[in-house]
């Protein structure tokens, strides 16, 4: 992903990779769900979370691909992978088992998915024809240290009190 | 050629397997990848509209930095939380977390 | 002097306020700064009365001061004042003068009694509220002292709190009053109603030209509801013999003199409304009538010396009533002060008695009269003035009353009221006479009790009783048909009319009360006749009399059976009914919830299912319509 | 004193107090009393003054004050008293003052008790002093949610029964005013062309007879609840037992007079059509309150129970003031309001001190207590004289003015039922408060010496602080009942004026 060519060449990009791209990230989700196998499950996040990575690029926002990677691929998905071992019990070929709501679930989010895409193709977008700048990360720095400086740092302290929090939460309490 | 629609459908269909699997799942952890897979069906949203709709603008990618800040710092919380019920229930069955009813 | 009357009632209520917040400890000071008060109040009240005879006040032609006391612009004006005319200054004299008596006199008996500066100062706020009754210019007024003497009574009936009598007593008396007041406010509101003024000579001004007369017959029938119960008049006189509970000094000044005059008062103060509604005033004088055959014929069979005195108290005020009644005020309110004299010094007697006994009951008392020469023979004056014999105050008196009942046909333009009248009057006359003297040879001259250490009382008590019994012998003079521009020239409603004498009426009245006085000897005196067999020829009438006509347990079951009753039955309402349905909505709602509980699985993936739904839901609804249906 | 803001510094000294106290640490019980107690007398202080200072020839609000809030929504604090409230602000100051010293023999959670203490009493001025109708529900609120806290925690007997009835009673009152009070913003926008919730402009507006009688009826019923109306009432008795000491003297003393205030204020004053339209349904309802309040008390067995009830029955005669609807009758329903704030204040201080010494209330098991308590028991006579409507006390002017007003008036309601006919019955209730009351006083207190509680002590110190400044007030407005009425005649004098412009309507009966 890396050197590739210069700024607009994504839109060039042929539908054919959207295609491909959207088919792997849908099949590996669909994997994570349908999966019994909570090990595998994981391991399928991490190829979503790729595909929308990949996504992310051909959208032309090429930082926030890279951050994708880092954060979902990398750190997420091995959090994720640590909870799984730590929470082990009995066979892990029958740790990703169905509830009941297994039909009525499936049957709500089809509906939705459903009403989702009425909507969207009902609606008329105010499609803007303008060309992505060229120096995205150096905007996107500007706006998240001027304007949006005050989320940025609210994000900030979010994350350590989130750090903080889940160490608390997850010591081990001595009596 | 491939539209805002496109993005957005895909979005979509994320979102609802993302959904199906935070519902219709018994392991707290894969009701946790569930909601992982929702937050980035959003992000491709919000990307993809940044990108259709206001590309000289960054509103939409720094919002999708917000949300993977919060999904980090919520998976982190979560997982924690998963570990301390699991350590006192010795069980990750969400079925089992019925508490909120006294 | 007259521009000082507001001080009258000012002065004794000031020393309420010294001696309740500054000498309580000491006793002493307290009587004496209530005589100083009472005094002070005396001496006024002397200088106006000196000055209305002399002077161009009249009834017609009264001196009134006011202040504004309480104002609603446009709707009401009460005032704050004061009206003098010879019928306020005459009760200011007496109640001045009977109350400093009565306090001279309670610095002996009420010696060592605790709570003896308590006693002063409530014998102070009487005088006040009695004093600022008397000289009140409106009924608002006069309606806010009556309350005042009645609360005085209460406390004063309750002075021997720890005894369960006097507590059941005083109760009794508030409430048995409280009906009364409870018309007489209906009454003045009423009044106000049609008239807009509370003020008696605005009041004067208009009511004769008034018309309805059905109305003011109302209007008058609901005021005398106030009057019958505090002077004691059947059916609301239950309380007065209940009333005796107090200590003897006051009952004679409340009890006796003044307090239970007040009602008598107030009919004659409001005498023009009662002159305009003729039917009320027939009811008054039949009320009055009754009310004292009613009350004597108890007092022939009672035990208890001061109770003796209280029923002999009422029948008088029925006297007086009824003399009212029969449109003279005059006599009625001459016999007022002639009563206030005799039947205050036949209490303080009766005190000075009790004070040397310890004991309330005749038959355990007997020969006092050796040992206690002044009280025997300054009650016997009492008794003898009371039962109306010639030339002592209460022949003078009822002589006027009995003159006034036998022209009570041509007054009404009913012929045969005027006999009824006039034999009522004589056979209470006849009653009186007898009681009384029953009381006298039981008391004074019977057997001496075995083991008695009666002894006179000291000086501060007998030289009251010395007083007293002057004013009972000579103050009838005041009014006699022979004293040229005596009481009739003072106090009158209208016209003034001098009494002529009639003899005939004279002869009767004494002859009847001679008899009394005979027969009364023939039984205790002589024991000629015995009472024993009397009592049990006729048992049934003295079972009867001596219960006082059952009228007390009535009430008793009224009150038990109706009003507790009725309040039972609101509680039980307001507990199981009103409280019920409240309760009722909120178990329902429990019970609700109860039912919904289900909902709450607390199952977190339940939630957010149905939390999806609804947005599935929400959206086909609200959102896809506007893009233009599915 | 020119601009110095008395009625904001009313109402904020006891939050002041408050804080002051939440930095004292809660052993220091009596610094912690001190400072309620200063509080309280900074609200007394200003509130004499202010009654005294008001300029009664000019009428009006005084002292008034804005501070814009909500300008979007025309929701501003604004403050100021007329003839009808200032009276009520004095009577708070006096009821907290001295609810603050009956309740200084209090040990447990003192901290906390006079924090709530002084939030709810802030509360309660603030309602009193707002122009506001916004405020004037935000401050009401104030005042009833600390209630719940107070005793539920500190109360006696089925305290949490008690503390859920009175809030979930209280709530439900409120949320009627509420919609009313809303309804009527969003009429009188349409009417004026901008939102407001200024009393006085809100009082312009003509409002139209059908919308008068709906607001008049949720405001009715909001504040019924308050005031409390027949069948509405029971929280109260409940309530008044279960609360501890200086609660039920706040509670009966002013929380009740909210609802008479907010009826006539909110009430009265802007639909005087609707006003005329259900007064009949208050008459027959108040008359019940009086009639069968009295009855109530009259077998209970608790002491606090028989004050409860003859609050009920007390306010009754407030409500049968304003179903008259003329100048005496409102007039005495402020002046009773008042009254009867200061005469049950003393009820329940004296109460308290007994309850507190011997730990029961019934009556049956007291007797002769005047050998022991003689203060008290005189305290408790007067008190008893003035619910009764002894002439010299506060009460008797208060009452006779309604009875005067009620009188007046010439309706016929059902077609055959006199409205004086009521005015006899509630006459009538003063012989039946007369029975009840001297039943407890003869009870209670005369009779022979019971041994059993020679171990009490009379009241004395700060317990007798209370005792003496609410006898001192009813005995000298009760001599001197122009000092009280004057005042209120100014206030009374325009919401007069505005029923009688209003049209004559025929009444729900």
């Amino acid at each position: 992903m890396i050197g590739l060519k210069k700024r607009g060449d994504y839109a060039m990009v042929s539908p054919l990779v959207f295609w491909i791209v959207a088919g792997v990230t849908i099949l590996a989700a669909l994997a994570v769900v349908n999966l019994t196998n909570l090990i595998h499950s994981a391991l399928w996040l991490v190829v979503a979370f790729i595909g929308v990575a990949i996504t992310y690029l051909i959208l032309e926002a090429e930082f926030l691909a890279a951050v994708q990677v880092i954060v979902y691929a990398g750190a997420i998905a091995i959090l994720i992978v640590f909870g799984v071992m730590l929470t082990r019990r009995g066979d892990i070929r029958e740790s990703n088992l169905f509830n009941n709501y297994r039909i009525f679930g499936g049957l709500v989010s089809l509906g939705l998915l459903a009403t989702i895409v009425t909507m969207v193709t009902k609606t008329q977008w105010a499609i803007s024809g303008a060309v992505v700048p060229a120096n995205q990360v150096g905007l996107l720095a500007q706006n998240l240290l001027g304007q949006f400086v005050v989320p940025f740092e609210i994000a900030a302290v979010l994350l350590l009190v989130a750090l903080v929090g889940a160490i608390i939460i997850a010591k081990e309490v001595r009596d | 050629m491939i539209t805002l629609n496109h993005y957005l459908i895909l979005a979509a269909i994320l979102f609802c397997i993302g959904f199906y699997g935070a519902i219709a799942k018994k392991n707290a952890v894969a009701v946790l990848m569930g909601i992982e897979l929702m937050l980035n069906s959003v992000n491709i949203n919000l990307v993809a509209f940044n990108r259709f709709l206001s590309p000289g603008e960054m509103t939409g990618q720094i919002f999708a930095i917000m949300v993977i800040v919060v999904a980090a710092a919520e998976v982190a919380v979560g997982l924690a939380l998963v570990l301390n019920i699991y350590r006192q229930r010795l069980t990750t069955d969400v079925n089992d977390l019925d508490w909120l009813k006294w | 002097m007259i521009n000082l009357a507001w001080l009258v009632p000012v002065l004794p209520a000031i020393a309420f306020v010294i001696i309740i917040f500054l000498t309580r400890r000491l006793q002493m000071v307290s009587a004496l700064t209530s005589i100083l008060a009472m005094a002070g109040s005396f001496i006024i009240s002397l200088g106006i009365v000196f000055e209305v005879l002399a002077g161009p006040v009249t009834m017609d032609n009264p001196v009134e001061l006011s202040a504004r006391w309480l104002e609603v612009p446009g709707s009401v004006f009460i005032q704050a004042g004061v009206l003098i005319d010879p019928l306020s200054a005459v009760m200011l004299f007496v109640v001045t003068f009977i109350a400093l008596l009565v306090m001279i006199y309670s610095i002996g008996y009420m010696k060592g009694e605790p709570g003896y500066s308590t006693f002063f100062a409530y014998l102070s706020l009487f005088s006040c509220s009695m004093l600022g009754l008397v000289v009140s210019n409106n009924y608002f007024q006069i309606f806010m002292f009556w309350e005042l003497v009645g609360l005085c009574s209460y406390l004063l009936i309750g002075f021997y709190y720890h005894k369960d009598s006097a507590s059941q007593a005083n109760k009794k008396a508030f409430i048995t009053n409280r009906y009364g007041d409870f018309g007489f406010m209906l009454g003045m509101f009423f009044l106000f109603l049609l008239f807009g003024t509370f003020n008696f000579r605005e009041l004067a001004a208009v009511i004769p030209s008034y018309t309805n007369e059905a109305l003011l017959t109302v209007v008058a029938l609901l005021i005398f509801v106030g009057p019958i119960a505090k002077s004691a008049q059947f059916p609301l006189h239950v309380w007065l013999p209940d009333a005796m509970e107090g200590p003897t000094p006051v009952s004679a000044l409340i009890h006796a003199a003044t307090m239970v005059a007040a009602g008598v008062y107030l009919l004659a103060r409001g005498f023009v409304l009662f002159e305009s509604a003729t039917t009320a005033l027939i009811i008054i004088a039949l009320i009055g009538g009754f009310s004292s055959i009613f009350a004597a014929s108890i007092g022939l069979v009672q035990r208890d010396i001061k109770r003796i005195l209280a029923f002999s108290t009422m029948s008088q005020l029925g006297y007086m009533v009824m003399a009212i009644g029969l449109g003279s005020i005059t006599a009625g309110m001459f016999h007022l002060t002639t009563h206030a004299f005799f039947k205050a010094l036949l209490f303080l007697g009766a005190g000075s008695v009790i004070h040397a006994v310890h004991t309330q009951d005749i038959f355990e008392m007997g020969g006092l009269s050796k040992k206690m020469k002044v009280t025997t023979w300054t009650f016997i004056i009492g008794s003898l003035a009371l039962a109306g014999i010639f030339p002592l105050a209460g022949f003078w008196s009822k002589d006027e009353i009995l003159l006034t009942a036998a022209n009570a046909g041509e007054y009404f333009g009913i012929p045969i009221l005027g006999p009824i009248f006039l034999i009522l009057g004589l056979s209470v006359a006849f009653m009186t006479a007898f009681y009384m003297f029953r009381l006298i040879f039981v008391t004074f001259f019977g057997e001496e009790q075995p083991g008695s250490h009666a002894h006179e009382s000291p000086a501060v008590m007998t030289v009251p009783l010395i007083i007293l019994s002057v004013f009972a012998i000579f103050s009838g003079f005041i009014g006699t048909p022979f004293t040229p521009n005596g009481f009739a020239e003072w106090v009158y409603y209208g016209e003034p009319h001098h009494p002529h004498p009639n003899y005939g009426i004279m002869i009767m009245s004494t002859v009847v009360a001679l008899a009394g006085i005979w027969l009364a000897w023939l039984i205790y005196g002589k024991r000629a006749i015995s009472a024993e067999m009397l009592a049990n020829r006729f048992s049934t009438i003295h079972r009867i009399l001596y219960n006082k006509y059952y009228i007390d347990e009535i009430y008793l079951w009224l009150f038990d059976r109706v009003m507790l009753g009725i309040a039972d039955a609101c509680r039980w309402c307001d507990r199981k009914i009103v409280d019920g349905i409240a309760d009722g909505f909120g178990d329902g709602i429990r019970a609700m919830g109860a039912r919904m509980r289900f909902i709450q699985t607390g199952n977190m993936q339940n939630y957010a299912l149905v939390i999806f739904v609804a947005v599935v839901i929400i959206a086909l609804v609200l959102a896809v319509p506007v893009l233009g249906g599915i | 004193m020119g601009d110095f803001p008395i009625l904001l510094t009313i109402v904020l000294a006891p939050v002041i107090g408050a804080l002051v106290i939440l930095f004292i640490p809660e052993k220091d019980e009596r610094l912690i009393k001190i400072t309620a107690a200063i509080a309280t007398f900074v609200s007394l202080v200003l509130s004499v003054y202010a009654y005294l200072v008001y300029d009664k020839t000019a009428g009006g609000f005084q002292f008034t004050q804005d501070f814009v809030w909500v300008e979007r929504f025309g929701i501003n604090l604004s403050l100021g008293v007329d003839g009808m409230s200032l009276p009520l602000v004095l009577l708070t100051a006096i009821v907290i003052f001295t609810g603050v010293f009956a309740s200084w023999d209090m040990h447990s959670r003192v901290k906390e008790f006079f924090i709530f203490l002084l939030v709810l009493v802030a509360g309660v001025f603030g309602v009193f002093v707002s122009r506001d109708l916004f405020w004037f529900y935000l401050f009401f609120e104030v005042a009833v949610l600390p209630m719940y806290i107070l005793i539920g925690v500190w109360g006696s007997t089925r305290k949490e029964y008690a503390a859920m009835k009175l809030t979930l009673y209280l709530l439900v009152g409120s949320a009627f005013a509420l919609i009313g009070i809303i309804a009527l913003y969003v009429y009188a926008k349409a009417q004026l062309g901008f939102g407001t919730f200024d009393i006085m402009t809100l009082g312009t507006v003509e409002f139209d007879e059908a919308f008068q009688k709906f607001a008049f009826f949720l405001m009715m019923i909001g504040f019924g609840f308050l005031v409390p109306m027949w069948p509405l009432h029971t929280w109260s008795p409940d309530g008044h037992v279960a609360a501890p000491t200086a609660v039920s003297m706040l509670h009966a003393g002013v929380l009740m007079k909210l609802g008479g205030y907010g009826l006539i204020r909110a009430g009265v004053f802007l639909f005087p059509l609707g006003a005329k339209y259900w007064a009949p349904l208050i008459a027959v309802l108040c008359i019940v309150n009086v009639v069968y309040g009295a009855r109530v008390a009259m077998v209970q067995k608790d002491l606090k129970f028989v004050i409860g009830y003859s609050s009920v029955s007390h306010m009754g005669y407030v409500l049968l003031g304003i179903a008259s609807l003329n100048y005496m009758s409102l007039d005495g329903a402020v002046a009773q309001m008042f009254a009867h704030g200061i005469m049950t204040a003393l009820f329940f201080a004296l109460v308290g001190n007994v309850y507190h010494k011997a730990h029961t209330r019934e009556i049956a098991a007291f007797g002769g207590l005047a050998h022991q308590m003689p203060r008290v028991a005189s305290g408790f006579l007067i008190g008893g004289l003035a619910s009764l409507g002894l002439p010299g006390l506060n009460n008797f002017v208060a009452e006779a003015l309604i009875f005067l007003g009620s009188w007046q008036v010439e309706k016929v309601l059902f077609g055959w039922l006199h409205f004086r006919v009521l005015s006899i019955l509630a006459i009538f209730g003063v012989v039946i408060t007369a029975i009840y009351v001297l039943r407890v006083v003869q009870r209670v207190f005369f009779g022979p010496r019971n041994p059993k509680w020679d171990h009490l002590t009379d009241a004395r110190g700060v317990e007798m602080v209370p005792i003496v400044i609410l006898i001192g007030v009813l005995v000298l407005f009760g001599i001197f009942p122009s000092l009280l009425i004057d005042t209120i005649n100014v206030g009374v004098g325009p919401l007069v004026a505005k029923i009688s412009a209003a049209a004559e309507i025929g009444g729900v009966f």
